[in-house]
């Protein structure tokens, strides 16, 4: 039998498929459609200190292969979270992953630390990439110093292993995931959207409120899998990779490039029951390519220079 | 509940200029939808699904009609589909129409393609012995559909905006003709949504809204409008797409 | 009558349209499906200061929307271009823009003098952003001090106004524009590639030869358009747009968001007409938006902040 | 020349595991193709065409047919289209088998999918009263297709990997037993190629190669093969697909 299981700082995974951030809530619409209990883990919608009402509309709109969104951090705030979601998530058989994001190291700090104390978290993914927040959010995930300030201050504020999330928008992705490692951060999260825009003919306007949104989708994979190949040369914490997921193959890319796991996005939103039939598909899958387990895929694509 | 459903398409009709009328049969969504809930369509080569309204259901022969407007890629490669095709949609969403168990008469206000979802509610209106007087909206004549369905449902007043047919002007220049009535429904472009809600300050109505969506489930936060209060949001595909005339800040 | 005319420096375009460097060779090919007179421009392949053979097979492979390429700057030479190619193209009424490219500045130099010594060429595009060779191409294209010295340097080196092709593979794509801005750059070109990579599940090694490749075709057009949209609120030199246009809507995008001109890739290879298709069908598509001519599009979707 | 074809699809049929036989209806490409040359095909939702030799040719029908398995999503789409429908190619593209007006005796080797433009190179040769001897390899039985048109032609040898149908073992292990011949064609699988340009050193001989492509008219240079000097390239879209033996270094 094929083992898909996957062991990760703080995550037991019984496979290595997730949802990703933004893309599935907090798991309520999608447990409609399957039992959350197949999924590996869940990670969550961005939690802030306070309640963020995002941006305004249009937050979306398809690109070729892809989507741009501008949800802007949209989410009732960290301490109603704990109260009315994560036990809703707990009560599955499945890893959850909280993925915070703040305007300053102190609004990091007090979502982090709030996790920590519910003990029903398994891993925080520190979200230092969201582009669609005027303040925070990006600067954080273009400057490697100030990337790392962020990751050891989240580190030091709980007990959680820390999974940083990179953005793509930078020109030396292997610098920032460095400075994240050296930070303290426990592994790797890639890749957050690129930034893009489309513009309105009939408005002559960006058609996103927000002008910029984020690009996801299978128009990203190619630079997802470049960015996790570069990185995995040079840093020894695992990475969760994501970008353009729709299938068992994409799942095979990312692992051969050097994800140790894997989260699906934008795909949820064409097929509700993508990641379930992904994690169906995976040993058959993997069988096809001459492998028995996910584990031994994790990195193998790469040619050592 | 929603779920995804494989819908057969029976038939396609071109019906006005750019609109098409498609019959589809799938058991689970003609037994369970309510008029002003939508499908997610899932239409090939496209990331993100088309919501389009519930237009008719036709319970016995298990077919749902949907009527849609050519406006952009999605809509244009779903009008290439035939007969004996299918495609998958989430469905039913939304809210839909909640129908008070009371007779009495009511105003159905439809501006161009947000006039489909108001026939399946007219519909069931009529079944229930209300009064139905309609008021649709087009911009031209070309574009005008399913004046006789509506007539055949109660009295029906045809708007066009250049006078090409029926009534010169818009639907809220034909309000007061109308008489009186207990409550509107209402669907169509913001605009005409703002001047109905505007010119109908103190009667209870229910109004359909669109936004661009992603999941089309509530899970994304895509498609929200702002409550009256400006606190919140409400999410069109779930908390919606109907909503109370006042609930909302259009 | 809808006016197609655009004036820029060095380039009176009869209409906005012309084939992207690498994507059209020299124009022999495609002149045996249309009269290349009917193009604005044409831009030709790099050329180098000797020949170059190039990188390894597979040198493409198709992604969602897109390509990946590492042709590696193929090309005969800057004399043979010069002596073979250059005399072709110039036998009809369109604009020719040489791509230069090279791994010293001094090789750049030599390139640059070459053309403007043959009176024929009507301007350089300086392409700092190929991604795919070793030495070189890509380190000017994201270190703002080198992108500035090799575009003085050329500048100097010949008497055509120069168009540099930004790499979008950046943190901070104003910065390199306005770099070069400053250095004398008569215009700007963007954007290259985006650096991908596809895993070959088969072999479970990268599918491109040189491992890594360019992202080019639709999957990229947000991304085109977010960095014009930036640069062109913080430069004053005209830019020739392009990434991932495939029909005159995208143009029209394009020049909203500030492009002054549009050069059309990947899409060639898909409809080897693509380019006199744009043209015919701009006026009705500029008509139906309510325009009357392309310059007036330009930069129209801008909105103040 | 190559010109933008329309190419209308008048049959469809699976001639073996994977592998699909395809009719279809051209004019230009009908008349002006020779053995070798290939279609750069288009299929809807991808970016880039697909290049797929020209199997056989019917100048009276104004027929071309192309043989091709289903490899990846391109193949995979193109073999979901039905008689009736079309699609668009470039071609006829690349150089083709140039066949010298002697008589004589002549050895097609062809590997799997690489046997398809094999098949009209022996036609025309058979039409000019050579002879032709062919050894055709698959991998296994399922795969075999094509056995009974080439037999027609003459001498025929097929070879599987597996043993499970003709010979056993690689087309190479046959040369032998096909007797003599004055010069071979070859197309299929590099490491093919490679063991029969290494066995016959000094037979004169033509082989076609495959390449991922990017344009497919020459233009973008994606598609190489170093010369045997090891100094330069030749493009397999144009100044290909076929090259002589010992011309390229495989
Ligand atoms: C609840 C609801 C019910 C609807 N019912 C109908 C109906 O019955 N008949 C009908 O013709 N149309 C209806 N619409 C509008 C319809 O969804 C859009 O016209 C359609 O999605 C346009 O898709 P496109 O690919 O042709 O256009 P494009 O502009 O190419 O679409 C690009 C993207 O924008 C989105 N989009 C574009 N316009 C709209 C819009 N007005 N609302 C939401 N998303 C949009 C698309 O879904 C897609 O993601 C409804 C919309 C909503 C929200
Ligand atoms: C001159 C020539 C003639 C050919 N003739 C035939 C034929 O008669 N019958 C047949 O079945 N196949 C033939 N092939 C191979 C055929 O082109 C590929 O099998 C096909 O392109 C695979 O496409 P896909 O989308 O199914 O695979 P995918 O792997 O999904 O394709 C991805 C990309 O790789 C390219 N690609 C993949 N494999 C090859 C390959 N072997 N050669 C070139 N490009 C490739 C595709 O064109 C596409 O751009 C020929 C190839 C060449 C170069
Ligand atoms: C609508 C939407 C909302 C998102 N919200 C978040 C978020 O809150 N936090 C986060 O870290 N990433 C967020 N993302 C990014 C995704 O988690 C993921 O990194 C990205 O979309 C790439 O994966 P995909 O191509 O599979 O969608 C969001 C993406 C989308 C499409
Ligand atoms: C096969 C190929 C070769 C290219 N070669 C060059 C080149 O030699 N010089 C250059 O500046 N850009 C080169 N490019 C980049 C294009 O000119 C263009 O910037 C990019 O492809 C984006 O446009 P597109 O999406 O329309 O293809 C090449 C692109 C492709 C696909
Ligand atoms: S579309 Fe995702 S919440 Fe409504
Ligand atoms: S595919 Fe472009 S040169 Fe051959």
């Amino acid at each position: 039998m094929t083992n898909l299981a996957v062991h990760l700082p703080g995550l037991e995974l019984k496979n290595p498929i997730m949802p990703a951030s933004g893309c599935f809530g907090f798991g309520r619409e999608y447990s409609t459609f399957y039992d959350l209990s197949k999924l590996g883990a869940v990670i969550m919608k961005a939690a802030t200190g306070t309640e963020r009402l995002g941006n305004p509309t249009p937050r979306v709109v398809e690109t070729a292969s892809g989507m741009l969104n501008a949800i802007g951090l949209q989410n009732p705030g960290v301490k109603n979270i704990i109260e009315n979601e994560v036990p809703f998530l707990a009560a599955y058989d499945t890893s959850i992953i909280a993925n915070i994001a703040g305007s300053t190291t102190t609004e990091y700090e007090a979502v982090a630390r709030a996790f920590n104390e519910t003990e029903l978290v398994h891993a925080i993914e520190l979200n230092i990439s969201c582009p669609n927040v005027k303040e925070g959010g990006i600067q954080f995930g273009t400057d490697p110093a100030m990337a790392a300030t962020v990751t050891e201050i989240v580190k030091n504020a709980s007990n959680l292993p820390v999974y940083v999330k990179l953005s793509p928008n930078v020109t030396n992705i292997v610098e920032m995931a460095k400075a994240v490692e050296a930070a303290g951060a426990d592994g790797l999260s890639m890749i957050n959207t690129l930034t893009g825009m489309q513009m309105h003919l009939q408005s002559r306007k960006p058609l996103i409120a927000n002008k910029t949104g984020g690009l996801s989708g299978p128009a990203i994979k190619p630079v997802a899998i470049r960015m996790i190949y570069e990185v995995r040369q040079h840093v020894n914490i695992p990475i969760i990779g994501m970008g353009g997921v729709t299938n068992a193959e994409d799942v095979l890319e990312f692992l051969l490039a050097g994800a140790s796991a894997v989260a699906v996005g934008t795909a949820n939103f064409s097929n509700p029951y993508i990641c379930p039939e992904i994690i169906d598909a995976l040993p058959a899958t993997l069988e096809r390519y001459g492998f028995d387990s996910v584990e031994e895929v994790i990195g193998k694509g790469i040619i050592p220079v | 509940m929603i779920q995804k459903e494989k819908m057969i398409i029976k038939s396609v009709t071109n019906i006005a200029l750019d609109t098409i009328e498609m019959v589809l049969e799938n058991t689970f969504i003609s037994k369970t939808a309510i008029p002003g809930q939508f499908l997610h369509a899932s239409i090939e080569g496209h990331t993100l699904r088309r919501p389009i309204s519930i237009a008719d259901i036709d319970r016995e022969k298990e077919t749902v009609t949907i009527l849609f407007k050519i406006l952009g890629k999605g809509t244009e490669k779903l009008a290439t589909y035939q007969a004996g095709m299918s495609f998958n949609v989430l469905g039913p969403s939304g809210n839909g129409f909640q129908i008070e168990d009371k007779q009495g008469t009511y105003l159905l206000i439809g501006g161009g393609i947000g006039v489909p979802p108001l026939y399946y509610l007219g519909k069931k209106l009529a079944e229930k012995q209300c009064q139905v007087i309609s008021i649709l909206g087009f911009q031209t004549k070309t574009n005008v559909f399913y004046e006789e369905k509506f007539r055949a449902l109660g009295e029906t007043f045809i708007v066009t905006n250049d006078g090409s047919y029926g009534e010169t002007g818009f639907v809220t220049d034909i309000i007061e003709r109308a008489g009186d009535f207990d409550s509107y429904f209402s669907c169509g472009p913001v605009p005409m949504l703002k001047a109905i809600t505007k010119k109908l300050p103190t009667k209870p109505g229910l109004i359909s809204l669109e936004e661009r969506m992603g999941c089309g489930v509530g899970a994304c936060m895509a498609c929200v409008i702002p409550t009256n209060d400006g606190k919140s949001y409400q999410k069109i595909c779930s908390d919606g797409p109907v909503f109370h005339a006042q609930e909302v800040s259009l």
